[in-house]
């Protein structure tokens, strides 16, 4: 990365970096705990994934939609959910962001604009578009945003989607974050080739693929998908490429399943977003050793206490089963 | 082809009123046109959507020329992508917008099942309350002159399967726009399942807005012999089964479910507590379908007023023939229904 | 149409044209008998798209496959499916070609490679991909041909088998039929331009638009995609610009509906395939009146016949309503 | 997490052989993987494909490295795109193949509804006969460690309804093995629905292959007082339950249905006509799913043999609920099947 951060505010930069960083070190301490089986939900950590949820969300608004997936944490936390009814959720209590109804899968914030995640792969794709058509028909200022990953993109639903989003003009943004695996399966073994949204006729929908590892990429190619959406011109679909480095799902590296190369692993883990942008902050004095490691401390303070929060919340209450079928 | 001119020429049982010649009648499409109208005229955050909504066909006229009064903003056509569509929908509505999404047949909501069922259905238990997803579907079962296979189906019994989804399905014109403003009212998922056989029917039909309560049948004709539970178009088919039997002395009970869920337990067990037999009428398929639930509920907590088996009249267990002298066959009406009663009753 | 017809075998072109004739000639027959409410059966008139079905139809063998729709009356008849049994399962009898069991919408004739059309828009798309796939498996000599119009274009399915038929080389040949209109619904309500698939790598999938009124260039473009699908070296897409002069189902004009003008109804209607071939092959002296005429006399008997047999034929028993559920 | 490591270390119930410890047993898994590598090699036809079915965790282990040895045409992953996949297979399955196509869970299988049901279960009816689909779909019911809404149905309760379809729930080690050659064998669609909690278990399996019929049930356990009809692990269960009756001097019938459909009525009639008393236990939704139809059919044609309600045990009404609190309560097991026992008995 050569670009030059000076034309950035400071507040900007260090906003990124601590968002990103604080998306890395809450799946770190999840992971970590994950063992005692006490989060009784499946996880799917996005380490290695930051900079997209990051630097997408660092271009939106409160009100602004997100819809995302199975593999949620970093979309929901970059949006402004709130941590503590996160790990609520992961430990299925009562005051879990969707009230131990959910899980892992299952986040929501409305209060952020986060409606909902689906863990239906690409099920979240088509509710993000009708939360586009909403703003349109309300004539909101308001984005949708789409996070979905390569599995995502071999259904249909994407398709159908992307069709009626450009025959509406509708303000929602695909982001397509290729992390090249769908469990083991890598994306070659199921997609014939670029994805072919990119052949999309620029006045229609533009389309691009940035470094999904670079936050300034991200931040860059999501602005000017922004300001598209704003002007109510129609959608984007930005491709971040990036990179599975956990397993698909729980905790740890899952090399050993021989699926995928250790040497693989390692290339992509050195081209963590999160480090690789502290060291561009650090070299143009953006910020300092001092203030990375203060950062570090308020973002373990702030987990160590959402921890504390989730492990004391009530359960939610067995005769409770049947709330919550219908909405009055 | 005869069944796409449905003429309304015929009036609907004379459920509600002794000899009103005065009443104000609509056809069954005008019904549910009226109530369209009113929703779109009352409330800005509805609008409709379907293949054809705005076309010369306008599913069956219930949406016709709204989107000249409204705009096609509000009422406007769709791709044939009927996933994605029920997702957008679904989207929307969490977005705070009622959208109506009509369906020429349910058949083709198979395409659409993933974001029906594990989607909208399950988002407002899923996320503890957080989101709810006011959306209606609706579509039309076909039937005769050859639909076949893939243009017949009745699927009530899948979709009473599902939490989360409420299901309609009405058999006069009153209930079709009363029950048409509630869903629109509702705030969940809610499947109205019409019949083509409705849109023959004209019926009584105020014009002011009203609604009819979601969840509760009611007793088109009281009986005291034998009970007929039935739905739709077979409530009609119920009707005329009971009215022959009423000239051989025996009252059959009939009950118009109207919603199959939430399930109006009472009016069912209530009647066969009094008249200890029980017939189902369904236009769906048999096996696993919504008389399999209706009959269980009173196997279970019915049981002791039973004084005979409980017979189920539905159609056959076999994809809808397309060829009139097998589809003779396979669908079922009212003289099934007073065969299966005489069966019940140990009459002949 | 300015091509050179002397290249062509003689025999090809009176096949050309004497298919394209018969399919005119059955529909126009169906069409006109329609409101004697014997045919009990919804019928989807493909009249104006004759040479879609048979420049496509030409370049197969017998055991090549066909995948069709609900408007199929054209590709049975191309393919070389029974024309008797195709009348007699209009009139809904034992002798038709489903039995009476599916209709104009249902028809079939595996001897000619027609395995069964679906009347679910895009439906047969799948099927057709998966019939590539078994022949690849097979390791068979036989392409498989998906015809499809512009309201299956709008379905994922499409996505989905495009992709897949991609990834797997298979022997597939995607035919969209756009003619325009799924029932009164113009394309361009529905889709938000031309078709992606265009767009493919050519060494993927090579795909073209052509005239679909002008059976010579469906049949040149259809030969180079047969080619490629006998060398194993994968799909091919085909565009083939039509429209749909009758109205959606039934018989006659739709023209009173007002969704189209008249104007581009007799426009389209004037392009009429068949009589525009007549007319080169008259100008080229490939054929001459009289022989024109006799092959109409022919079609008239062929046709006459078909419909007595239909109509003398016996009607399926109410008791056999439950057979053929299961296949033993 | 613990569910993605199943150990199958508890033998199933003895309900085979006496006490014979010398019989080869194979875990559930292995079970079913003997069953794809014999269809693999006794018939080119045959072909697997799914998501990961050629990858470590091999669909639980059932297709654990098959593609290596019969390559990877013949087993291989797909795209995510269960609706066209779906027509695949059937179009495969037309041009002669017989694929079987795994799911993890039924839920993926809402958006192969298309293809599943309005297509490969009417093609052989649609068309007179002239075109079979012998295709086998396979999922397995994902259950606990907050699989949730999306992660976790047993849609049974909707497949059941399907004409055209058969419907496969084995509960043994030796019945997964020999349905799964029966149902390849099959000319027509069959869909196995799996259950988590039977990846637990050993159990005898015969090495040669072999088929167990399809439509038929067996009797796990024989007796006189009640009938306990189950599928799958509510086999299991209900087998718990009626050990601990048997202890009370209860005895308990337990049958397994095996299939759902075709369903073996015979041996529920038969068994009810000695009891006079049915519980039906099911791992799905109670309102129209199985346990609905079952009872139903006994209402219909068993009534004089019935003594006491009819009493169902399934899952509650309700979208699964991820936190654990909850799908204890959600879930339902031995217990329940015993408490319901008991009050049809009346005992206590
Ligand atoms: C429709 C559907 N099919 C299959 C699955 C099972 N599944 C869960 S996550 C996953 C992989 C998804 O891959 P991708 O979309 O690339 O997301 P990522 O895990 O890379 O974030 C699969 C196959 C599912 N949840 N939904
Ligand atoms: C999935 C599905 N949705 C809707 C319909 C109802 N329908 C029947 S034909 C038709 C129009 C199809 O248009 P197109 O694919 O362009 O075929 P064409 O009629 O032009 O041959 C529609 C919407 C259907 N049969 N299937
Ligand atoms: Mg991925
Ligand atoms: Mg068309």
């Amino acid at each position: 990365m050569t670009m030059n951060l000076k034309k950035y505010p400071h507040k900007l930069l260090v906003k990124l970096y601590f968002d990103m960083l604080r998306i890395n070190k809450v799946q770190l301490h999840i992971e970590s705990l994950y063992h005692l089986d006490e989060m009784k939900t499946p996880i799917h950590l996005s380490i290695g994934q930051e900079a997209i949820a990051v630097g997408v969300c660092a271009n939106l608004r409160q009100n602004d939609y997100i819809s995302s997936s199975h593999r949620g944490h970093g979309h929901y936390l970059a949006k402004g959910g709130d941590l503590k009814r996160l790990i609520a959720e992961l430990y299925c209590r009562e005051t879990g962001c969707s009230k131990g109804r959910g899980g892992s899968m299952h986040l929501v914030d409305t209060s952020v604009g986060h409606m909902g995640s689906s863990s239906i792969v690409g099920g979240g794709i088509p509710i993000g578009t009708g939360l586009g058509l909403a703003t349109q028909m309300k004539a909101e200022d308001r984005v949708s945003v789409i996070f979905f990953s390569d599995g995502a993109a071999d259904e249909g639903a994407l398709y159908e989607s992307i069709n009626f989003a450009i025959l509406k003009k509708l303000p929602v943004i695909f982001v397509y974050e290729n992390n090249q695996f769908a469990v083991c399966s890598h994306v070659s073994a199921r997609q014939a080739g670029e994805i072919i949204f990119h052949k999309t006729p620029h006045d229609a929908m533009p389309s691009q693929a940035v470094n999904g590892n670079s936050v300034m990429d991200v931040y860059e190619a999501t602005k000017q998908a922004v300001m598209r959406a704003r002007q109510k011109s129609g959608p984007s679909f930005i491709e971040c490429k990036t990179y599975r480095v956990r397993g698909h799902a729980g905790a740890g590296s899952d090399e050993k399943l021989g699926y995928r190369t250790a040497e693989e692993i390692r290339e992509w883990e050195a081209k963590c977003p999160v480090r690789a942008f502290s060291e561009i902050l650090l070299r143009d004095g953006v910020l300092n050793e001092t203030e990375i490691q203060i950062m570090e401390e308020t973002i373990d303070c702030e987990i160590d206490e959402a921890f504390r929060f989730a492990q004391r919340s009530p359960l939610p209450k067995p005769e409770d089963v049947t709330k919550y079928l219908f909405c009055d | 082809m005869p069944w796409t001119k449905i003429k309304s020429d015929v009036n609907e049982p004379n459920y509600y009123l002794e000899s009103d010649e005065n009443i104000r009648r609509l056809s069954y499409s005008e019904a549910i046109r009226e109530a369209m109208d009113q929703a779109l005229e009352l409330d800005q955050r509805v609008f409709i959507m379907g293949q054809g909504v705005d076309d010369p066909g306008a599913m069956f006229g219930t949406t016709l020329n709204l989107h000249k009064k409204y705009g096609s903003q509000r009422v406007f056509d769709t791709p044939l992508a009927e996933n994605a569509l029920t997702g957008i929908a679904t989207g929307a509505a969490i977005g705070g917008m009622r959208p109506v999404y009509f369906h020429n047949r349910p058949d083709f909501l198979f395409l659409a099942m993933d974001q029906l069922v594990n989607h909208a259905s399950k988002w407002y238990y899923m996320f503890g309350g957080a989101v709810n997803v006011p959306i209606v579907l609706w579509a039309c079962i076909g039937r005769g002159w050859g639909s076949a296979a893939q243009h017949s189906q009745a699927l009530q019994g899948l979709f009473m399967h599902i939490p989360g989804l409420k299901l309609i399905m009405p058999s006069t014109c009153y209930d079709a726009k009363g029950l048409m403003l509630s869903a629109i009212a509702d705030n969940n998922p809610v499947l109205i399942i019409e019949h083509r056989l409705n849109f023959r029917h004209k019926g009584f039909v105020p014009e002011t807005p009203y609604r009819v309560p979601i969840g509760k049948g009611i007793i088109r004709k009281q009986g005291k012999d034998i009970t007929f539970v039935a739905i739709s178009h077979m409530v009609t088919e119920a009707y005329k089964a009971a009215e022959e039997l009423s000239k051989e002395g025996i009252e059959a009970e009939v009950i118009d479910l109207r919603t199959l869920r939430p399930l109006d337990e009472e009016i069912i067990l209530r009647s066969v507590s009094k008249t200890g037999r029980l017939l189902i009428a369904d236009c769906g398929w048999k096996t696993g379908g919504i008389t399999a639930e209706i009959s269980a509920l009173v196997a279970e907590k019915g049981f002791e007023f039973l004084k005979a088996p409980i017979r189920r009249v539905a159609c056959q267990d076999v994809p809808t023939p397309s060829g009139y002298t097998l589809e003779e066959a396979f669908y079922v009406g009212s003289n099934d229904i007073l065969n299966a009663a005489r069966e019940i009753l140990q009459i002949r």
